[in-house]
């Protein structure tokens, strides 16, 4: 067991990733997938922040982060009502049922 | 072994295993509240990292906001009276073994590659600097990003009312 | 009383009348009597011209008088208006506002119950205004437009009852016609500025004396002489635009015998008495021969004619012609002298008739009148005094005159040997007389032929019959001369009215018009050019030779001669017309019978209407409705031709656009729908198939790529 | 008053009172209407004091310092474009004697058909808008100096034509605005592309020393200004001055418009409401006529002098021409429409004189036509008004009727005809006299004065067939003048009269700059000649 490095925190960061992945190809309910958005986006977060300590970044690495949080704030708002508009035009949230691009 | 590697150590798992459970678990809203875990965990490791702002503004914005606005999106989306809220997962077998890859892959990269690191020293706290930098430098960005905002909640609100 | 204070005199003359136009014309509606304001600016102007002519006569008869303002100054070039006092125009204007004050007079009774009264004596106003114009203007542009201005006041008046189609196309033709004339006017005065860069005839006169002519050609010298005479052709109705004067008797009596007998048609002999020392050999020739047309024609028209007016219409295009033919064998006093006296028996004549038609309730045919000597008896002796004058009876002025006239032919026959124009004025002569006793045969002598209207007929009112009398004296011989049988010993001959000094080349002139003693480039000197803006006097008083010693012994010679003559053809014109009518010992309907073609021809004014119509008139409104029918068909057909042209270019283009264009377009879209087909199947449109693809193509790559 | 921009002030001013009309509700028609009265009751008032304040002695045409009411600033000035230069373009404005006639003519005219225009009731907010920017576009036309600006104007004016022809005219409207729009805007492609190509070929010194090609007129005027080798450069043996000349004049030539580009005219007459009538008769004719003796004549003097008997023989075909094309029409409005063809023509044959008479008489004869037609189109509307039919055969007998409208339709025509003592006469007067000076086009000249007689013959005509003979019952309702028809023919009778009477006051007023113009032309071909040399 080596010292906690640069490497513990991007193994972290690459399960969440993966899980992310994951859960967006394998839920089928629309909130769903916005979870899984959700955690890749926290799994890039940890990079960005683990970048801004071990390379030498400052904090540019850290604001970055915020702005990226600041981002999912509004993509979640924004998508969420998208979700509900489908919702009121299918009656569904399952987005394999919703595939009229299709077409 | 220290303190801080038992401490990372935990938060790893609890930010690890959860979130394996979001995505895993059949019911959406059980799903929210491993959610939930995940970002404690994830704000944890910030802390970790020497960014203890950026901690609490998870902590406070996800946690806070993003969570609910989830479960929000779970409850109207799902007749509340026959609760129902559960959901089918597909593909699990293709996605399973792309995601391993993936990973794998990942894993490899991050493994081979020699990172040249350097152990800055961590300031007490962030928030002034961090501060700072956002009326100063980056403060363009900032507004900007202030009206991205408010034009997303003001378009997001617009849409789900149709 | 100098020269400035006649001036000012002219100028009142002038615009007295306009003034009377202008606030009859605006009050008429509100002022039911404003027709007595008119009519007592009349009697102002025509005493203040009694006292022109007096003072210019009595004191100033051998001088002109010029006053003059510059009306445009264009810096090179400046246009003065003004006017010229001079004894002839001194004389024209009394025989102007009398006869114009008279007729004012005359139509207070004649005209009465009219509705458009005052309206009418406006009307008399602005001609008035307009013939003063041309009297006095001392330069050609000012002639011209007063010259203009009296055929809009023809044209109103003329067309004064204009719900009558024929009255309204009387006037339209009057104007019409007299603008044809007018345009060879207009293209004089063209030719004159052009050469001579003024329009003052002074200063044109002086120019030609030192030998600047039009192109540096005598011929272009004539021509301009002609197109000059040409406003003349119109105005004075001469052959052949003396069309519109008859159908001018559409308009009231009054209008007939104040414009178109006595003064406005005067005007064109006016003219040419003013242009007079311009006119070359050539276009005189050419003068007297329009002269003499226009005398015999309508001569031979009014014999057969049966409506009052126009028999008087004719005989007034005939006796302008006669004045014409004057003017252009040389003969210039005479013509002068005959204007005048014309003036006076013409409109006694005419006002004449216009008594007879009041009495008969408006009707004109001579052949439903007769008697009416016993019903109008002052009306009848004025009309027969001046019938006498105007057939050349001894004791009358028309005697006088027109005795020098063929006195003038004869000795211009007796110069040049062209015994036409003599002939000419000699046959005329008898026409004149025989025609004329027929009207007042038929008129005045034997039984009504209308018993109804005879009845009804009375002697008209003082204010009609004053005129009359007025002008019937004023054709009695003692006015112009003591002696009846000589009249170039009379004041008016002798002392008043003098030939002008001619200012052609020499030798374009004829070989009588030129001093065959002085050398006329000894005279040159002596008319100088007198600085613009003041009054300038121009001495007669040197010895100015117009006619060659030759010429005045011939008219001496051609007097006795001429006057047996016309006496003769006179008495048997006279004669003859008692023969037909008055004691019906020939038949006038058999000898028409017998000369039928002529008789028609007479009948049909010569078919001239006709003619014109059927050549002039129909030419231009074919190639009108030619040029109208180019215009919509083939002009406006190429502009919307190619608009229909770039409309199919379009449609063309449009068309390619769809197959050709489109067609590359849409192939290409249906290639790429055909592939799309293949590879559609990947395509499930569910969110998750798409990212897992992704998921593996990343995969790929990075073990393509990889880098570790 | 000196720095007062009272041409900018005059030539804006309708814009503004757009802007204003655009503010007021739709339903308060009164208050438009009132506005655009109040509007060009101030242009006019303006035009008079510009008048008032105009030096006679002064000559302008091609020298810039002796311009009036000079307005000069430097308005576009762009220097990015590496391939092309610099680009200035200056908002140049200011008047001499030949352009103050038109000013004063627009303002007249504009006012006048503000009150004719009191009948409109058809979405009259729209109406009074085109209207007021029309206006801009005219008077912008007679006071720029610039060439862009003034094209600016010119094609300012198209478009609201193009509506108010459109939208509230006759049955055919459509196809006649159409017509128009398509007519004129082939013309201006003529004027755009000699305008480039003279930018092209001109240059002015700056005061920096810097030399740039310019729009400026009056520049073009100077042969010293053009550059070595621009295609229309007279210095450059090989230009294309000829055929720039050419294009131009018909450009302007289809504005006037002169025969064989002339049949949009009646078609448009025909269709447009009386008001706009006016104003294409009134002033839209004059532009261009203007156009050829402010850009034609002193840009392209030598070549002028070579085409002059061309320009005199169109002059003449346009004089026969149209006057036998008003003889054979059965349409009133049509029929004056037709009389304007003439009557332009005898512009042309004035201009084509290059002496002072002649170019007097055309520039005057511009005025008068603009006040005399006006007042013809005016009778139409006002007989159009109450009958609703325009065929001259259907009337009779209006004078009995109609007495007063009677009179003015008599002075109008008489006018029209060149009656003297109307001011028809003394243009119509100078025209020939002056034509008749300039030896190569005499006869032309002689066959022209035809046109005198054919006027007299359709004009007398149609006033028989309307006014004269017997009165047909279903005219016998028919009313006289009102009151604001007395305030349109009042004013203009008057004009007519006073200027037939003393025409001095308006020949005055451009004779030094006639003067100078001729005194230009006439040592342009010693000026172009030697250039070359």
């Amino acid at each position: 067991m080596t010292q906690i490095g640069l490497n513990h925190f991007l193994f972290v960061s690459t399960v969440l990733f993966c899980l992310g992945i994951f859960g967006i190809i394998t839920r089928k309910n629309a909130v769903m997938v916005l979870m899984g958005i959700e955690l890749i986006l926290n799994s890039a977060n940890i990079n960005f922040i683990a970048f801004a300590k071990y390379g030498n970044f400052g904090y540019q690495g850290q604001i970055m982060a915020l702005f990226v949080i600041i981002l999912a704030a509004a993509e979640a708002a924004i998508a969420l009502a998208i979700v509900l508009n489908i919702y009121k035009t299918f009656s569904t949230v399952n987005v394999d049922e919703i595939d009229t691009m299709k077409d | 072994m220290t303190i801080y590697d038992l401490i990372f150590y935990l938060f790893a798992a609890i930010t690890v295993i959860s979130a394996f459970f979001v995505v895993t678990t059949r019911n959406i809203v059980y799903s929210a509240y491993y959610l939930l875990f995940t970002f404690f965990g994830v704000a944890g490791i910030y802390v970790l990292l020497g960014a203890d702002f950026i901690a609490v503004v998870q902590l406070v914005v996800y946690v806070g906001g993003i969570l609910i606005l989830l479960l929000f999106g779970v409850m109207l989306t799902n007749r509340i009276t026959n609760v129902q809220i559960k959901t089918g997962t597909i593909k699990i077998a293709p996605a399973a073994i792309g995601v391993a890859l993936f990973a794998g892959i990942l894993g490899a990269a991050l493994l081979k590659t020699n990172w040249k690191t350097i152990n800055s020293e961590i300031p007490i706290s962030t928030t002034h600097t961090l501060g700072l930098l956002l009326i100063q430098q980056y403060a363009v960005v900032f507004e900007l990003l202030g009206i991205l905002l408010l034009i997303a909640l003001i378009g997001a609100a617009s849409m789900a009312r149709k | 009383m100098t020269g400035n204070n006649l001036i000012q005199i002219a100028l009142i003359i002038l615009f007295l009348p306009l003034l009377g136009f202008t606030v009859t014309l605006f009050l008429a509606k509100k002022v039911k009597k404003i027709f007595l304001f008119e009519t007592f600016i009349l009697i102002v102007s025509f005493i203040l011209s009694v006292a022109l002519v007096f003072f210019k006569l009595n004191y100033f008869s051998q001088t002109t008088f010029t006053g003059e303002v510059n009306w445009i100054n264009l810096g090179s070039i400046s246009i003065d208006l003004g006017v010229m006092v001079d004894n002839i125009a001194v004389l024209m204007i009394f025989v102007v506002s009398l006869i114009s004050m008279l007729v004012h007079l005359f139509s207070i009774a004649y005209m009465h119950g009219d509705k458009r009264y005052n309206r009418y004596f406006a009307y008399l106003g602005i001609f008035t205004f307009s013939m003063n114009g041309i009297v006095f203007t001392h330069n050609i542009l000012m002639m011209y437009i007063f010259w203009e201005l009296v055929g809009l006041s023809s044209y109103l008046l003329i067309g004064f009852w204009f719900e009558k189609k024929s009255a309204s196309d009387a006037g339209k033709k009057a104007f019409i016609v007299n603008r044809v004339g007018d345009l060879g006017f207009f293209s004089g005065i063209l030719i004159l500025f052009a050469t001579y860069h003024t329009f003052t005839f002074d200063k044109i006169f002086h120019q030609i004396s030192l030998g600047v002519i039009p192109f540096n050609s005598e011929f272009w010298l004539t021509v301009t002489g002609i197109l000059i005479f040409a406003g003349a052709i119109g105005k004075s109705a001469q052959f052949p635009l003396h069309v519109w004067l008859p159908d001018a008797m559409e308009g009231p009596t009054p209008v007939s015998a104040l414009i178109h007998a006595a003064t406005m048609v005067a005007a064109g002999v006016y003219l040419i008495i003013r242009v007079f020392p311009i006119l070359t050999g050539n276009a005189l020739e050419f003068i007297a021969i329009i002269g003499a047309l226009s005398a015999f024609i309508p001569a031979t028209i009014a014999i057969t004619q049966n409506d009052i007016k126009k028999v008087l219409a004719y005989s007034t295009v005939s006796q302008l012609g006669y004045m014409v033919m004057a003017l252009g064998v040389g003969a210039y006093k005479f013509a002068f002298f005959h204007l005048v006296t014309h003036a006076f028996f013409k409109a006694a004549l005419f006002l004449g008739s216009g008594s007879v038609i009041h009495a008969m309730h408006h009707e004109q045919d001579i052949r439903k009148m007769g008697g009416l000597r016993k019903k109008l008896p002052l009306t009848y002796a004025t009309f027969l005094i001046s019938t006498l004058a105007i057939s050349g009876v001894p004791l009358t002025s028309g005697f006088l005159s027109k005795d020098g006239i063929l006195a003038g032919t004869f000795a211009f026959g007796n110069l040049t040997g062209q015994w036409f124009f003599a002939f000419v004025g000699f046959l005329v002569a008898l026409v004149t007389a025989f025609y004329m006793f027929r009207l007042v045969i038929l008129t005045f002598h034997g039984e009504p032929r209308d018993k109804e209207k005879f009845d009804h007929a009375h002697e008209s009112p003082f204010v009609m019959v004053m005129p009359l009398v007025v002008l019937a004296t004023l054709s009695i011989f003692i006015w112009y001369t003591p002696n009846p049988f000589n009249p170039e010993q009379g004041w008016f001959l002798s002392k008043w009215v003098k030939a002008p000094t001619i200012v052609t080349p020499q030798d374009a002139r004829y070989s009588f018009l030129k001093s065959d003693e002085i050398k006329p480039e000894a005279n040159v000197p002596t008319v100088q050019n007198v600085p613009a803006q003041t009054t300038q006097e121009i001495n007669g008083s040197e010895e100015e030779v117009t006619f060659s010693k030759t010429y005045t012994e011939a008219m001496e010679h051609a007097h006795i001669p001429a006057m047996m003559l016309s006496l003769g053809l006179a008495g048997i014109g006279i004669l003859f017309a008692f023969m037909f009518y008055q004691w019906k010992k020939l038949d006038p309907d058999k000898l028409a019978e017998k000369i039928n073609p002529l008789y028609k021809l007479s009948l049909n004014k010569w078919y001239f209407d006709e003619i014109y119509d059927a050549t002039f008139v129909a030419l231009t409104l074919g190639i009108s409705k030619l040029f109208a029918w180019f215009d919509n068909y083939i002009i406006d057909g190429i502009v919307n031709g190619s608009a229909a042209l770039t409309k199919q270019v379009s449609n063309f283009s449009g068309k390619f656009d769809n197959i050709v264009v489109d067609g590359v377009v849409n192939g290409a879209a249906y290639l790429s729908g055909i592939v799309g087909l293949m590879f559609r199947r990947l395509q499930t449109g569910k969110v998750q198939t798409y990212i897992v693809l992704v998921v593996f193509s990343l995969v790929i790559i990075l073990f393509i790529f990889k880098s570790f | 008053m000196q720095n007062f921009p009272i041409l900018s002030f005059i030539t804006l001013l309708p814009i503004l009172g757009m802007v204003i009309i655009l503010f007021i509700p739709k339903k308060q028609e009164i208050v438009i209407k009132s506005t655009t009265l109040a509007i060009t009751a101030i242009q006019l008032i303006a035009a008079i004091i510009l008048l008032k304040n105009f030096n006679y002695a002064l000559g302008g045409v091609n020298d810039p310092s002796s311009f009036q009411f000079i307005e000069k600033f430097r308005w576009i000035d762009i220097t990015g474009f590496s391939w092309i230069g610099r680009i200035k373009i200056d908002y140049f404005m200011g008047i001499d004697g030949i352009s103050v006639p038109l000013v004063l003519l627009t303002a007249i005219i504009s006012f006048i058909a503000t009150l004719s225009s009191w009948t409109i009731n058809k979405s009259v907010k729209g109406y009074f808008a085109m209207f007021l920017l029309l206006d801009t576009g005219m008077m912008g036309v007679f006071v720029a100096l610039d060439f862009f600006l003034f094209y600016i104007f010119w094609e300012l004016m198209l478009l609201p034509m193009y509506f108010l022809i459109g939208i509230w005219g006759g049955p055919r409207r459509e196809y006649a605005a159409i017509k128009f729009f398509l007519y004129t805007l082939f013309g201006s492609i003529f004027i755009l592309i000699v305008m480039i190509a003279l930018y092209f070929s001109t240059t002015e010194v700056l005061a920096d020393g810097t030399k740039v090609f310019t729009f400026n007129m009056l520049s073009m005027m100077n042969p010293q200004n053009f550059t070595a080798t621009g295609i229309l450069s007279p210095l450059n043996p090989n230009n294309l001055r000829l055929i720039a000349y050419i294009g131009l004049f018909v450009g302007f030539a289809i504005k006037i418009p002169m025969f064989p580009f002339h049949t949009w005219l009646p078609d448009a007459h025909v269709e447009a409401p009386t008001a706009i009538s006016v104003i294409l008769a009134g002033v839209l004719l004059k532009m261009g006529t203007y156009g050829i003796l402010r850009v034609c004549f002193p840009i392209f003097p030598e070549i002028t002098r070579q085409l002059v008997w061309y320009i005199a023989l169109f002059g003449m075909i346009n004089i026969i021409y149209g006057a036998l094309c008003a003889l054979a029409q059965k349409d009133f409005k049509k029929m004056i429409a037709y009389s304007s063809i003439s009557h332009m023509g005898l512009v042309l044959l004035g201009m084509a004189s290059l002496n002072s008479m002649g170019i007097t008489g055309a520039v005057f004869q511009m005025f008068n036509h603009g006040t005399i037609t006006a007042m013809l189109f005016l009778i139409v509307g006002v007989i159009y008004d109450r009958a609703h039919t325009r065929g001259l055969d259907e009337f009779g007998g209006l004078a009995t009727q109609m007495p007063i409208y009677a009179g003015f339709t008599t002075l109008a025509f008489f006018a029209a005809i060149g009656l003297p003592g109307l001011s028809g006469f003394v243009s119509e007067a100078f025209v020939f006299l002056g034509a008749f000076g300039f030896t190569s086009i005499r006869t032309l000249t002689v066959i022209s004065t035809l046109g005198i007689l054919l006027g007299a013959g359709y004009m007398l005509w149609a006033m028989q067939r309307v006014f004269l003979g017997s009165l047909k019952d279903k005219w016998a309702s028919l009313k006289d003048l009102t009151f604001r028809e007395y305030a349109m023919l009042v004013p203009l009778s008057l004009i007519v009269l006073f200027l037939g009477i003393y025409p001095a006051t308006m020949l005055n007023l451009m004779n030094s700059s006639v003067n100078a113009m001729v005194k230009f032309m006439a040592n342009a071909q010693t000026m172009y000649g030697s250039l070359l040399h």
